[in-house]
């Protein structure tokens, strides 16, 4: 077996890069989403960009040391160039056979990798379904491996803190952070600071996180053999104060950020699941803020409440994930024939039915444009970047207020649990919400009528004087919202609701797209392969190629100025992670175009390298 | 939110919380009879009319709304207590009434009803027991008893019904009281008593469907047989009932006992004497489970006791919270704890704010 | 006020048409569904070509006398030409002022109109909304008015019958049938037959219901000026023995015949609503043939408890319209997962929410191909005529079990309650169904085995020794069914499970079209409105135009040979009663043509004329 | 279709019942003693492996059936009680168990869970109640105790959580079992009462989530107190307790009272004997009430009456139509009642056949 001492090469050739792909995988048990996390929040402190992709097992806890057990925390930062949390890791920390194993399809070549020696025995080797021991059978050849005696040194370094055993294992996190914070040059008083401030009622707990930081950090430091590393230059950004957010935070305060401008309490009706339920914890701690959350007793309890919540003007919203969105639909129905404002947040995951819980992709889409009973349209959304969901959920609440209308807002779990820098914004930089609101009688006012320009009738809540009425999942009288048979009526009243919902498209932003006089090949994508799919047309365009990129954050009804852009190009090609819905969408939308397809159902994010490798092979035919 | 004194002048005649919709209910139909207590009620009340929030789902009965000049929605089957939910939670100074036949609150809206329960939501449940779906046209319901021949029950039904009060009792609810449709006063008095009360409380009116389900209550509400197959229970009062007034109910054991007054030495003191709002349901569901022909179904609140309800405790944290937030707006939580600023021209972050 | 001994005019010029459309309309409580079913199964037994549509008020009862209290039943027959219950009646029986209002609109020039004199009072034309006595004003010139005192003189009819008046009154629909059957000189024996046996225990009841019939039919024969009327010649029809059936009647014996075949016994779980709820109660009736009914709590017990006795050995199915096919579709989901056959029957009605629960529309068919969760795709079919849901419901069935997914069966309001002549099928004439059912240990058995042809795995029950297995909503290993979180099984599965529902498009038959020959305009319709569509197509090419017509119930996966026939013409119109998702999905599946669109969304099924007219502009174009 | 002897050799030893799948709960999970007693039960039951259906739903109690090698669904969340209601009426013989937590019960799959109580169909419900939703990671659920803080309620819950005794009495129920996932030989004898029991049997586990809630039943079951805290009900007994066993529970009005024996003159025969099998389930909901610091918490089969089982009479039913039918196959039925006959060549009909 390799030690530390007697590993081979240097790490040189990484200064020069723009950006570096760093993956923490252990046991569940071992800690890798803190020391992920911890990482990246120092990382973002010191104004890198940043992408991060957590992957959890979506057991609980799978058996100890096993493949299925692995938990991997994947950060990419640099100074340009984070298109995404990157496709395969520069470096790698292992703690154990298993993350070791799970990673080894995913290296780059000359990777380097950090592993705690001290747990690869026998027994390890054999849960992790090694034969023999990969740091000594030529398995990692080609690549840099740090083998370090990771827990016993964080024993030893920790022995006199005071802990017991298995509270000391629970620092060797810390020892590979240390490790880590050294190779790439990163200061650690952030770190140091969150264990002092968390751990200030256990200052034994504190002091040994720190120790066993510093140990780690130190070890690297006086290891000869390992030169120093990897300096990533602060990333050129637009100036302003910054944070380091996830998705699903980001689209937690951009709820409470809309439902502020829109001069109303935030409700929200949910039950939790995977990976949506953040935003509803998230949420719940703002009580201090007027933001109501009721955990419903089931999805459809979620969203009927929320129905409520807005008939009784709250700006109301209902978060999930794809089981639970297939069993709101019904109720969507009835926020679409009673017009109410609603917005339904799908965090996506991998399907069918239970699918692949923790895992991304993007393949409802056509359940939120079309997989209702009756002709209901709604408007649909999809937030392209963690720090985006924010926009896009304050976007989702002007227009389902200002519109009257129920919204969908696609996220999709790559970003909702993925990370990046937000530039904080303030309310007075928000856009203005003004919703429909009557509170005093109006002789022209009738349940149903509508304004001229956005189609919306009157939001006029239980509460108001004199104007009492009643609205239902029956269909409508196109005036008086009375209940109505009439075919005619019937006939007009889906047109008025198929037209509120297109005339969006007058108050959204035009599209825009990256390559403007590129011609052979449009790429286009949606929701959240934003990063990956802009890196690779960037990388392309740099490297001469006739190329170019739009991608929609507006699924329905889309930008006006589509088609436009689309007529430009020879061809076009639809990248997403599902089996084609965004392509079908969009024949069905813009039936004029032919659109090639480029899809990934493997509950992974795209990377940039294949990619790039499918638009070459277009761009050569 | 609920606590409503008897105005010294009603703002309202009864007839006056009628909308202008023609009511469309078969002739003959209970929900008539409902329709004028609950106008009966909130005239008694004093409710504004933009106050009430009447929510509904799907069914005959749940045409409701439509059919009163206040706020109201006919939402789908089964959902009602959800959506009310919503409305109470974004609104607590409206009154709420959810009117949902048996169907829609214990079929389809079956887990609605037991949290709304549960969470003690501060509204009032009317449940339109007809034992069986009209709307539909006479399909068997979870109230329809054992046996009946129905429409999708040809050689009659196999499943054991719900008893409305064994369920609200066994979900821990608050306030439950029964009707029968064909006394409008008791209907009205009960469901003032409904609105005062702080909590969720579920009336359960038994109602009669011409149409499906006819004469399905007759052994109780009928004239001839009303006054021995009811017991109209009171507060503090002993259970008597019967033509002459001379049945009671004593307790004996674990179990109750039907006796006449002045047999076998039987006097009023005997008698069980009704308490509505002690906090064991254990009396609560003696009562709710006395079936004809061992005994009279008892009518009028059967339970009716305060404890902590939801929607005041969730304000009263939100309040809590509010006056010990560490932050003063949405800015500051925005700009709290790790930011980083990035200075215009340098480009470079000058650490920690 | 005109009597009828006053009525100008005569019947005459209807004799020479090939098919007569009549409409029976009154109050709710005046039994004109009973008299509408009574005449269609006289005209029925009578070897007619016949199409049926009851129309109710949605309320059970709507105020007695108003419009939206009116109740109606349409019947088209004829000796060919049938094609849809008809456009506009040629003979309305109205029983009072409001019948009468309600199908002004739709009445032909110069139609026969019978009312009942008795019932034109002032407040009765107040109730109605007639300022004026529509019998006198003008209203009905050009049309043929028989008003007859029908109360009165049922009334007297039976007069010493020993009825009270209610029940006398309730007779009076026998009187207006007893005329209609006059008019059109048919037989009453098989009515007369029915009142004997339905009230054998009451007399009274049968004798009095049989005289005020043979009183109508006396009142027109008597009436002098009353011509003898239409004569209407019996279908050429393949011979055989027939009967008189109802889509919703014929799904439910279609479904006890499929399970019969697959030599399973039939499970339903189902939750009552209009207009699906018939499909149940007939099941209900035959616990004698071993059918298995589960009045569920809800929609989702429906379907679940299907899948339960699916896993356990049963045909199971379940049945729902729109509202409740939306709670339905995450645990169509988990059968897709699965992979276990389920049959899933969504009678269509007008949407959106709870919409127009009594009327007919097409809305729900992109929810059954796309409205899910996830890539989860499931074989759908659609019924085009109430004899066809037999048929269909078979076909579901032997798809199901055969390639072990679930099936969606699109029926609508109009085709089931819609009503035609049969020609009754023996279980030897219909298709085997072979399930692959395993009953014995095989070593090559592995629960995701798949059938090289069908992709379909086994169906493995539980009970059967030695084949212990689990199976589950999370993403399944390609072959030993076990969970697996693995990409590539993920890609590979979600492609399987594709493959095998478009497999299926190799054991359904060809498309076929109407029109050889035909290149100009190619009419494309699915479902339930293929009479009117036929029946439009057909008269156009025999007034030589150059159009053809081809109508789907396969509808994923489509007839392999569909663009075949597209490719033949010019342009395609695809007619539907939605606004417009079978073109979409078109557009999707087969992007290489142009759809146009012709599309009616008035809860209201097509009329010939309204698509002829259509036809005729497309043509001149 | 539960009429089980025990056989004088069993089939299989408890561990013959595991799967080959690796179990992936936590360690120190309570959901592995409550598979360890379902195992001694089914060996003590003497069951086939193939006659055994287990359905879940979803939550980490619901992976259950892949560690077994019997069959096993892993459905979706909440609906487990639905689907094997269905699996149930497809096959009688089989011996159906429900796996699911208390979020998949009683949050989600309430309904169902209520309604497969009142149908009362033969089936055994295990119900691992660990008051959190554990696969989530850390919700509060229906069972939750007031105030407790969660992942989702930073400040405490305001909800009060359902009794699971009191709710499947309030729902009809004719069994109901509590037991501790640390007495894994009182969870094996229950079982073994839960599947000889005719109807739905509902045992509820207190099962301790290590992770997300761990000790919420320390004070029940812990070396040092549960003598003091538990009730263990026998049929037929007298309900003693306490370290000592000198404590028991006594009837005073309609309510339970501790009382020490030999203080003030007590007997056992002043003791409440357990009656788990009277038709009344008055006694029941006192026993299910029972809550700590005032009364032990009742442990062992508090209530198993007979009562008509929904797929059997579902079964009887069908047999007695197929016996009295006048079709003697579906050919016979599509063939009867009014149809006509064309005939070929003619083209006209020749009458009613
Ligand atoms: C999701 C859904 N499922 C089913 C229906 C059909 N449906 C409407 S009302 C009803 C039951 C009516 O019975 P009940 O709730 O007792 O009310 P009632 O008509 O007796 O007052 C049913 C099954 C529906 N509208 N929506
Ligand atoms: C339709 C749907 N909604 C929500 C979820 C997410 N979810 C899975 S398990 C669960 C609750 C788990 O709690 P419990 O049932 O108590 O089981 P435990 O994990 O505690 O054993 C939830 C909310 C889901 N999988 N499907
Ligand atoms: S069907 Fe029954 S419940 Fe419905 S309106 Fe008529 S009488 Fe009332
Ligand atoms: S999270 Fe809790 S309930 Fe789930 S496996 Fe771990 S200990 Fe058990
Ligand atoms: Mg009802
Ligand atoms: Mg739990």
């Amino acid at each position: 077996m390799k030690s530390h001492e007697e590993m081979s090469g240097t790490m040189n050739g990484k200064e020069a890069m723009e950006s570096v792909v760093i993956k923490f995988a252990g046991d569940s048990g071992d800690g890798m989403q803190l020391a992920g996390t911890l990482f990246t929040d120092t990382v973002a402190v010191h104004g890198k960009e940043i992408a991060t992709f957590p992957d959890f097992p979506s057991e609980i806890r799978a058996p100890q040391g096993t493949v299925a057990g692995v938990s991997g925390f994947q950060v990419h930062f640099g100074s340009s160039g984070v298109h995404g949390p990157g496709d395969a890791p520069d470096v790698l920390v292992a703690m154990n056979p298993a993350a070791l194993k799970s990673n080894l399809k995913d290296l780059r070549p000359a990777c380097t990798i950090v592993v705690d020696r001290d747990s690869f025995g026998k027994r390890d080797l054999d849960k992790a379904g090694f034969a023999t021991d990969p740091l000594e059978d030529g398995t990692l050849d080609g690549h840099q491996v740090l083998a370090a005696p990771i827990t016993s040194m964080t024993k030893a370094a920790i022995a006199d803190a005071g802990l017991d055993n298995k509270s000391a294992d629970r620092c060797k996190n810390m020892f590979a952070l240390g490790m880590v914070y050294r190779l790439f040059d990163q200061p650690m008083d952030q770190t140091i600071g969150f264990f002092q401030h968390k751990f200030k009622k256990s200052p034994a707990i504190a002091e040994a996180n720190i120790r066993a930081l510093k140990a780690g950090h130190n070890y690297v430091l006086t290891m000869e053999a390992v030169p120093a590393t990897y300096t990533v230059q602060p990333a050129a950004r637009t100036p302003g104060t910054y944070r380091n957010i996830t998705g699903n935070q980001a689209l937690a305060w951009g709820l409470m950020a809309g439902a502020k401008k829109a001069g109303k309490d935030l409700f929200l009706g949910s039950y939790p699941i995977t990976p949506a339920t953040d935003i509803m914890q998230e949420l719940a701690k703002h009580k201090w803020a007027g933001v109501k959350v009721l955990q419903a007793e089931d999805e459809i309890a979620g969203i009927c409440s929320a129905i409520g919540a807005s008939f009784a003007g709250d700006v109301a919203v209902t978060t999930t994930s794809g089981p639970g969105m297939a069993l709101k639909t019904e109720a969507i129905g009835l926020a679409v024939m009673t017009e109410l404002p609603l917005v339904i947040v799908n965090v996506q995951r991998g399907g069918p039915s239970t699918g692949l819980p923790t895992k991304t992709e993007q393949s409802d889409l056509l359940q939120a444009v079309c997989g209702r009973n009756g002709e209901s349209p709604v408007v649909v959304l999809a937030a392209s970047t963690p720090a985006a969901c924010f926009d896009r959920a304050v976007e989702a609440i002007k227009i389902a207020t200002e519109h009257m209308t129920p919204v969908i807002l696609l996220s999709e779990s790559y970003v909702a649990n993925g990370a990046e820098p937000w530039k904080v914004k303030t309310l007075d930089e928000l856009p203005a919400i003004h919703p429909p609101v009557l509170t005093r009688p109006d002789p022209a006012w009738t349940p149903y009528g509508r304004d001229p320009a956005t189609l919306a009738r009157k939001w006029v809540v239980p509460g108001t004087p004199a104007l009492q009425h009643r609205i239902g999942g029956l269909e409508k009288d196109e005036c008086t919202g009375c209940v109505s048979h009439d075919p005619q009526n019937h006939e007009a009243m889906v047109a008025l609701r198929r037209q509120k919902v297109e005339r969006v498209a007058d108050f959204i932003p035009e599209q825009k797209f990256r390559g403007k006089g590129a011609k052979k090949l449009l790429v286009v994508g949606w929701g959240g392969q934003f990063g990956t799919l802009f890196g690779a047309v960037t990388e392309l365009r740099s490297e001469g190629k006739d190329i170019a990129v739009t991608h929609f954050n507006h699924i329905h009804p889309l930008p006006r100025n589509t088609a436009s852009i689309f007529e430009q190009f020879e061809r076009i090609v639809v990248c997403e992670l599902n089996s084609g819905q965004f392509a079908n969408y969009l024949r069905a939308v813009l039936p004029q175009f032919t659109y090639l397809q480029y899809n990934k159902v493997k509950g992974r994010p795209f990377k940039v390298s294949e990619l790039k490798e499918k638009f070459n092979e277009l761009l050569a035919q | 939110m609920s606590t409503i004194g008897t105005p010294a002048q009603p703002l309202f005649k009864p007839k006056e919380y009628a909308s202008s919709q023609e009511v469309k209910w078969c002739p003959g139909c209970g929900d008539y009879a409902v329709m004028n207590a609950v106008q009966r009620a909130f005239s008694e009340l004093g409710l504004k009319k933009e106050e009430v929030a009447i929510i509904s789902g799907i069914g005959c009965s749940s045409r409701f709304p439509y059919y009163m000049d206040t706020y109201g929605f006919h939402t789908i089957h089964g959902r009602p207590a959800a959506v009310a939910t919503g409305v109470k939670l974004a609104n607590r100074d409206l009154r709420v009434w959810v009117m949902a036949g048996d169907g829609d609150s214990l079929a389809i809206g079956g887990n609605h009803f037991i949290h709304a329960v549960r969470r003690n939501v501060d509204m009032n449940f009317i449940l339109f027991n007809n034992q069986i779906y009209g709307l539909t046209k006479g399909q068997y319901s979870p109230t329809t008893e054992r046996g009946t021949v129905t429409k999708s029950s040809p050689f009659g039904t196999v499943e054991n019904p719900f008893s409305v009060g064994e369920l609200v009792l066994g979900a821990q609810g608050r306030f439950f009281a029964r009707v029968p449709d064909t006394d409008v006063k008791l209907m009205a008095k009960v469901m003032v008593e409904a609105e005062k009360h702080q909590g969720l409380s579920v009336v359960e009116v038994l109602q009669n469907c011409v149409i499906f389900n006819d004469e399905v209550f007759d052994a109780i509400t009928s004239k001839e047989t009303r006054a021995d197959n009811q017991l109209i229970l009171e507060h503090g009062k002993p259970m008597r009932f019967g033509a002459n007034n001379d049945k009671g109910i004593r307790l004996r054991g674990l179990e109750l006992e039907v006796v006449t007054l002045g047999q076998n030495g039987i006097t009023e003191t005997d008698l069980l004497v009704h308490d509505a709002t002690c906090a064991s349901n254990v009396l609560h569901h003696l009562l709710a489970q006395m079936r004809l022909p061992d005994f009279p179904i008892a009518m009028g609140v059967i339970r009716s006791t305060a404890g902590p309800v939801f929607d005041a405790d969730l304000a009263a944290q939100m309040k809590a919270e509010q006056e010990r937030s560490k932050y003063a707006s949405l800015d500051a939580l925005f700009l709290s704890g790790n930011t980083f600023t990035i200075q215009p021209g340098t480009d470079k972050p000058d650490g920690i704010t």
